[in-house]
């Protein structure tokens, strides 16, 4: 039951070490394009990886898969936590038991893990959200976000940022809506369509839960009004590539988000072996190179902003 | 359980056929399986000369086989007219419906049957009576080569049974095969050709009705003497327990009924389909409350708001339609016995399982119930065992007003005495009975006074030695035959 | 009058809504914003007129919403891989056709309840498809939106298709003698029986009959986009659901009509819009939606307690 | 007189035999396939994790047996979370008093949905779908979806996650209230007339029983029992949020239902719900710690599919046994006596 030892980067040595990577949600291709990243590090240090999840956002499955891996025995635990106090309790308790914690895409509360790995902070994600909108539209004019539910914490967590943003920067600017698209394409596509008529003055869209960036370009498209209303949002290329070249949709924010499965379970590895510690200033990240740490933050570097130039260099 | 042993039946063209036997002689069941409705596990049935198997009901149809159910096998959702439609089309999924065709054959046929009920009406609003006439006018639409009535009697009066009656002569006369089901021993001797018996799902004979007589009929039925007779009254009646002046309810279609009802006392309530009789019971159970009018009960006046109020007030209602309102089916027999006794049987709401039982089986000893047991669910009787289950939970409430509404409709005469002998037996030790009969001979041999009613309201009031014609005619409406 | 009463009162409702939208939110009226309203509530039109002919029946499918996005993803699947639409939409009908038969079967062929066997076939389906198509969108070529159509000219096709089928449907209900059968089944399945309907080929023919509309109204769905979005379909069996229920189809069956399902969703789906037009936030749109289930069902509860009361 | 039948064909003639016979399998199997499964901690994780619903199927069980459905629990159990958050953060009422409002608001809720079923005479379904969106449209509301409270006071976190006796606290509050059903639906004439009720409502109504007044105790015995699982829920997961219990409403239909009870109403026991319970949180903890399985990364998809799978087969079993115990007993009556009056 106590700390497996010999979980270094050579399986020869020692029991094989076991981590487990717990995603948001699962069915969703956010997190399938993580896991993919983080299976190829698993396969490159020789250890077993378990992947589960909600199979829609929900906190209280994610607590439950969280205490039925510290029953299964794991060496470590990354996770990307839906909701930062609703989980951080399990997590503590894991680490009570010996069980290593990093967290990665969300974080938890900083007592609950050792390193968060991250892509970009709450704070990173509001303010580039909110400087890009304000410069596709000239830092003046209407806007609405769409967002996935209501009650999802870490887009209510952008939303603050996005908003104080505003308030401190953007004085000419107007967030007029929020709407739910419940994490669906075609309803982001009917909310878009509602907001475009019920705000003429509406310049620009941001569509912070992927499946709405697509959802609101098309709407944008069929209005007729692509290059008037500027869509932006936290999506992925693949999904995009085609709003993005017709000059639908301005700009798409993401980090590559295979990476970020590849750095997590490399950095949760290293937690668990003990070759990451606090204090460090580096980490080296095999194949993709090393990273920089600042405090508890392993960073992945920050968001990218892909646009027509770029995007086809990216394919997931 | 097996219901039918076997079996061996045949029918002539242009004959009445007709089957009788004690309730849950498998009458209804033989039925069943000459409708396709039930699959037999063996025999063999031929329909004009040519064997049949795997008969479904689609087939027997188109064999010419039509039949009026004991139970309404109506679509209460859809109209009058679509009902009969429904029975009558060819069932081709992508044909057309005509509805203006529809409309007139219904009108058509219900005229024929002297029904007045018009076809646009849906079922559900229909009485259980008028619910009969449309499946006879039904079977009679049909056109079919054989003909089954199911006890079609079982909720008519006097009028409609003659009309009835009309119709199946008229089959007769155009060659069709009539197989008719009743316990009314008269109405067999008024119609049918030959007479089948059925006892315990085995045939027990079939001889000419003009061979046999009443006596006779009856041993065959129960292979034993049963007396026919009326058991004589024996009380004289008490105190005022019931009274009603003005009662009425709107929604019931009952108006300004007043009406006294002694301790000991048989009262019996006559009237056409549709007169109210139920209506009133209803009323006074608390189902459709009252809305003008007053119940007073032994001298106090009762606000009968719902049938517990009517309960605890000392009321029991012994309900015309068993199978929906009388016993649950499903439930065991004792279950169904304490139904109404609760909160006394159950103080503070605790299930005294043995309690129970023990009184369960002593009202099925007390009423001859033929039964496994008292676990076993009422679904599993027959019907006139199912009425005694209904007349026991209500027995057991010690009510001081009992209301019996068709207490032996569908009862065979052996249960059909018994019933009666009850009956008595609770009016001698100073129940006070309202009993709603159709059956004119039961009404005038139990009662100790008759109640006619009409059109929602008494129309007239009669001593219990009336003759059928007085009673007929006060419920007619022709006052001046009635004081005659 | 008296008949109609409850699709009237939900027209009532609806122009009410319309008359306050006129008032305060002319642009609601738009036609490019209206026409894409409409299209959009095409596929759940569609699938509604099949949950209909299904609760008339005194079933439920709450599966239909799971069948959706397998359809969709079988018809995704096969447009990206350049089969023409026609076979697209017949495999795809066909799909749900087969799921709707599995659960026709069950119910009708095992006599098992139907809310039960839907639920979790809605359960084995959603998991299969998260398991199979691990939520990724399916990019469709250019031919395939709007059948290759102008956008104007293809959403009007969609509308119009489902008003067809519609009008058919409705046409097909009072009738055909099979649509009289499914009110006569629903009503009391021994009596059809003994009336010489088979009420086990009805179940499931209505079940099959859903089933091969999902698949539709997935094709309809998917022509509207360039992606296929493999959640679509959430939440579609309360859609059609509260559709029927607020257009005065009777969850006991036997009783219900589609023109007033047709009003009913118009009704619902003008809600949430709405709510933007007039500048509602959006947090209120559940507890609204809500209310307006209940005031419908309550609406017509007290009606027809006076009606007894009379 | 009946004979009585073998004990084992008996037995195995009740859903609920077959339900403990798959639950023996289950854990069995897990023990022998699964890692750690046979542990203190992973059992009090599955009564902890399965707690809430379980308590949801409990009440659910009494509403279908009088032949209703109750689709708002999930819902209610949200806003409930909510309204204790906003009793304990905003209005700042001490924890046990805010904790006794939340019971009695939630039971006022299930008075509602039981208030128009019976005063309207309206359809369970119906009604309870429009509150389902109703009690979430208000917890949505009310926190604007956005908040969350937290900071909950620690004697009252402990209902999450102490233990007595080794057994989790919700544990033994689910064993209360099991039991406290059980009597109710078993041992009282309440049990008596939801049965009554469920076969035939007005062959209940003839026979004097108060069928309104026992339907609409049902749902206000499920509202006040979702608002106790708002609480357990809340203890446990440390924050009240509107999201709360959503998608648990056919979690429990599908507990009971699994558990023989007849969504038709009339026939079902608490004790089929309770297993129906055990079984499904046994599975789908158990599926997750198999390595093959947790390797895959599919445990909660496998899960979920299963339990519908299961909820198939328990059913469509129970069917065909059925059929098969007819036509045997059909080739024996012969030999069986005839019901005769017991004299
Ligand atoms: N569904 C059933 N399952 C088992 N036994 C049944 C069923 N229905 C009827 N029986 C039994 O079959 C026998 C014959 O019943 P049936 O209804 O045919 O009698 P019947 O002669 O029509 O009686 P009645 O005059 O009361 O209508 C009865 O003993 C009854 O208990
Ligand atoms: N809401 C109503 N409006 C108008 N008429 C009604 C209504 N409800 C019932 N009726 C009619 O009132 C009449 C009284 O029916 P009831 O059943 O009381 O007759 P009955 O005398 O008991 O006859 P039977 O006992 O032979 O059925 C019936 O014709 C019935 O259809
Ligand atoms: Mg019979
Ligand atoms: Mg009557």
């Amino acid at each position: 039951k106590d700390a497996p030892s010999g979980g270094s980067n050579n399986s020869a040595g020692g029991k094989k070490m076991t981590i487990a990577l717990l995603p948001k949600s699962k069915g969703n291709q956010y997190f399938a394009t993580v896991e993919k990243g983080a299976r190829a590090a698993a396969t490159e240090l020789g250890a077993d990886l378990l992947y589960d999840g909600p199979t829609n956002t929900d906190p209280a499955k994610q607590n439950e898969i969280v205490e039925g891996w510290v029953n299964y025995g794991v060496t470590v635990i990354a996770a990307a936590c839906e909701n930062k106090e609703g989980i951080s309790a399990a997590l503590k308790a894991a680490q009570d038991k010996g069980i290593k914690v990093v967290t990665y895409d969300s974080d938890t509360t900083t007592d609950a893990r050792s390193f968060f790995v991250n892509q970009a902070t709450a704070e990173g994600i509001g303010n580039t959200l909110m400087d890009e909108a304000a410069r596709l539209t000239g830092e003046e004019g209407d806007f609405a976000i769409i967002t996935a539910t209501l009650t999802a914490s870490n887009m209510n967590e952008w939303r603050k940022h996005i908003e104080a943003r505003l308030k401190e920067k953007y004085p000419k600017m107007k967030l007029v809506d929020t709407k739910p698209c419940d994490d669906q394409k075609d309803k982001a596509q009917q909310e878009a369509t509602n907001l475009l008529s019920a705000y003429p003055n509406l310049k620009c869209l941001m569509a912070i839960c992927s499946p709405a960036v697509p959802g609101a370009a098309e709407a944008v498209k069929q209005a007729g009004k692509a290059g008037a209303v500027k869509v932006l949002g936290l999506g992925l290329p693949s999904e995009n590539k085609a709003y993005v070249k017709d000059g639908v949709t301005q700009s798409v924010i993401l980090w590559k988000v295979e990476d970020l499965g590849y750095l997590t379970i490399k950095a949760a590895a290293a937690v668990a072996a003990g070759s990451l510690k606090a204090g460090a200033a580096e980490f080296d990240a095999g194949k993709i190179g090393k990273m920089e740490i600042q405090g508890d933050n392993v960073l992945l570097g920050k968001p990218f902003i892909f646009n027509k130039e770029n995007i086809d260099g990216f394919d997931f | 359980m097996r219901a039918l042993k076997e079996v061996s039946f045949d029918l002539h063209a242009g004959e009445v056929h007709a089957l009788l036997g004690e309730n849950g002689a498998g009458k209804s069941t033989l039925i069943k399986v000459i409708t396709g409705a039930h699959q037999p596990d063996g025999g063999r049935i031929t329909v004009g000369g040519v064997e049949v198997s795997q008969l479904t009901p689609a087939r027997a149809r188109a064999l010419g086989i039509a039949c009026i159910y004991q139970q309404p096998a109506l679509f209460p959702d859809l109209s009058v007219a679509e009902n009969i439609a429904l029975r009558l089309e060819k069932t081709s999924a992508w044909q057309r419906v005509r509805w203006a065709e529809i409309a007139r054959r219904a009108r058509e046929l219900l005229q024929r049957i002297g029904a007045e009920i018009d076809p646009a009406t849906e079922v559900r609003e229909l009485s259980m009576p008028e619910q009969q006439l449309v499946e006879i006018a039904c079977a009679l639409g049909a056109g079919a080569r054989i003909v089954i009535m199911d006890e079609p009697t079982a909720s008519l009066t006097q009028k409609e049974q003659h009309l009835l009656f009309a119709v199946v002569r008229e089959l007769r006369a155009q060659g069709v095969g009539v197989i008719y089901i009743s316990h009314r021993l008269e109405e067999i001797f008024a119609l049918a050709d030959r007479v089948t018996v059925l006892r315990d799902g085995e045939s027990v004979g079939t001889n000419p009705v003009a061979a046999i007589n009443e006596a006779s009929l009856i041993r065959m039925m129960v292979g034993r003497e049963v007396s026919a007779i009326y058991p004589p009254a024996e009380s004289a009646p008490g105190e005022v327990v019931l009274a009603l002046c003005g009662v009425g309810c709107a929604a019931g279609g009952v108006r300004d009924v007043s009406l006294e009802v002694r301790a000991g006392e048989i009262m019996g309530l006559a009237g056409l389909v549709g007169a109210g009789r139920t209506e009133l019971a209803r009323i006074l159970f608390g189902i459709t409350p009252a809305d003008s009018g007053e119940i007073i009960l032994h001298g106090r006046r009762v606000a009968v708001a719902s049938p517990r109020i009517a309960v605890a007030a000392g009321i029991a209602y012994v309900p015309e339609d068993r199978r929906r309102h009388g016993v649950i089916l499903e439930m065991p027999i004792a279950a169904n016995m304490t139904m109404a006794i609760h909160p006394r049987l159950f103080p503070g709401a605790w299930l005294r399982f043995g309690a129970e039982r023990a009184l369960a089986l002593d009202y099925i000893r007390e009423l001859a119930v033929k039964t496994f047991g008292p676990e076993a669910p009422g679904g599993s009787l027959s019907g006139g065992n199912q009425q005694k289950v209904a007349l026991a939970r209500w027995l057991a409430t010690q009510p001081k007003l009992l209301i019996l509404d068709e207490p032996t409709q569908g009862v065979d005469v052996g249960a059909k005495g018994e019933i009666h002998k009850i009956i008595r037996r609770l009016a001698k030790d100073g129940l006070a009975v309202l009993m709603i009969s159709s059956d004119l001979p039961e009404v005038l041999g139990m009662s100790d006074r008759i109640a006619v009613m009409r059109g929602g309201t008494i129309a007239a009031m009669l001593p219990g030695h009336s003759d059928a014609h007085t009673v007929m005619a006060a419920a007619l409406g022709q006052p001046g035959k009635a004081a005659a | 009058m008296g008949k109609y009463f409850r699709e009237l009162s939900v027209a009532a409702a609806l122009v009410l809504l319309l008359v306050v939208l006129a008032g305060i939110a002319p642009a609601f009226f738009e036609l490019q914003p209206l026409l894409s309203r409409l299209t959009a509530q095409t596929p759940a039109l569609i699938v509604a007129v099949g949950m209909t002919l299904v609760i008339i029946c005194r079933q439920i499918d709450i599966s239909v919403g799971s069948q959706f996005g397998v359809c969709a993803v079988v018809a995704g699947l096969l447009a990206a891989a350049g089969l023409p639409l026609s076979v697209v939409l017949l495999a795809s009908m066909a799909a749900g056709a087969a799921m709707g038969a599995l659960n026709g079967w069950l119910v009708a062929g095992l006599g098992l309840p139907s809310i039960v066997v839907t639920l979790a076939t809605m359960v084995t389906w959603q998991e299969a498809l998260r398991l199979f198509q691990q939520g990724k969108f399916i990019n469709l070529p250019a031919g395939v939106q709007w059948f290759g159509l102008a956008q104007q000219r293809g959403q009007l096709t969609l509308i119009a298709t489902a008003v067809v089928l519609l009008t058919c449907a409705a046409w097909a209900m009072k009738n055909l003698a099979a649509g009289r059968h499914v009110y006569a089944v629903g009503t009391d399945a021994e009596a059809a029986r003994l009336a010489g309907i088979n009420p086990r080929g009805i179940t499931l023919g209505v079940f099959i009959l859903l089933g091969a509309l999902a698949g539709l109204a997935a094709t309809l769905n998917i022509v509207q986009s360039p992606q296929v979005d493999p959640k679509a379909g959430g939440g579609l069996e309360l859609k059609a659901i509260a559709a029927a229920v607020v257009g005065g189809v009777a969850v006991n069956g036997g009783r219900g009509n589609l023109w007033g399902v047709f009003v009913g969703l118009l009704l619902l789906a003008t809600i949430n819009p709405a709510l933007t037009y007039l500048h509602v936030e959006a947090y209120w749109e559940k507890a609204i939606q809500g209310l307006v289930i209940l005031l419908a069902v309550v609406a017509d509860g007290i009606r027809s307690r006076k009606g007894g009361a009379k | 007189m009946s004979q009585p039948a073998p004990f084992f064909k008996t037995l195995l003639a009740r859903p609920e035999a077959v339900l403990l016979f798959v639950l023996v399998a289950e854990l069995v199997f897990f023990s022998a396939v699964g890692r750690n499964f046979n542990t203190a901690d992973n059992f009090a994780n599955i009564v902890r994790h399965s707690a809430e619903i379980g308590l949801l199927a409990l009440v659910m069980m009494p509403i279908i047996l009088t032949g209703g459905i109750d689709l708002s629990v999930g819902s209610l159990l949200g806003l409930c979370a909510v309204l204790f958050g906003v009793f304990t953060h905003e209005w700042h009422i001490a924890t046990p008093l805010a904790a006794a409002l939340t019971l009695v608001v939630g039971a006022a809720a299930g008075g509602l949905n039981g208030g128009l079923i019976t005063g309207l005479r309206l359809p369970p379904l119906i009604v309870t779908l429009g509150t389902f969106s109703l009690f979430r449209g208000l917890a949505e509301a009310i926190t604007k979806g956005t908040m969350t409270y937290k900071d909950f006071s620690p004697a009252f976190l402990a209902l999450g996650h102490e233990r007595a006796l080794g057994l989790p606290y919700q544990g033994w509050l689910f064993i209360a209230i099991a039991v406290a059903i059980s009597v109710l639906v078993h041992r009282t004439t309440f049990g008596r007339s939801f049965q009554a009720i469920g076969f035939s409502p007005e062959g209940a109504r003839y026979a004097g029983l108060p069928v309104q007044r026992r339907i609409a105790t049902t749902y206000v015995l499920a509202g006040f029992v979702a608002a106790l699982a708002a609480l357990v829920f809340t203890a446990r997961l440390r924050q009240a949020r509107a999201d709360a219990g959503s998608g648990y409403e056919l979690q429990a239909i599908t507990a009971v239902v699994l558990g023989g009870t007849s969504i038709f109403g009339g026939v079902g026991t608490v004790g089929g719900t309770v297993l129906g319970v055990a079984c499904v949180a046994v599975l789908t903890t158990g599926l997750k710690l198999i390595p093959a399985i947790a390797l895959q990364g599919i445990g909660s998809e496998l899960g979920s599919l299963l339990t519908g799978a299961l909820l198939i087969f328990a059913l469509a079993g129970g069917v065909l046994a059925k059929s098969l115990a007819a036509r045997r007993a059909r080739r024996q009556s012969l030999a069986k006596p005839q019901p005769q009056p017991i004299t």
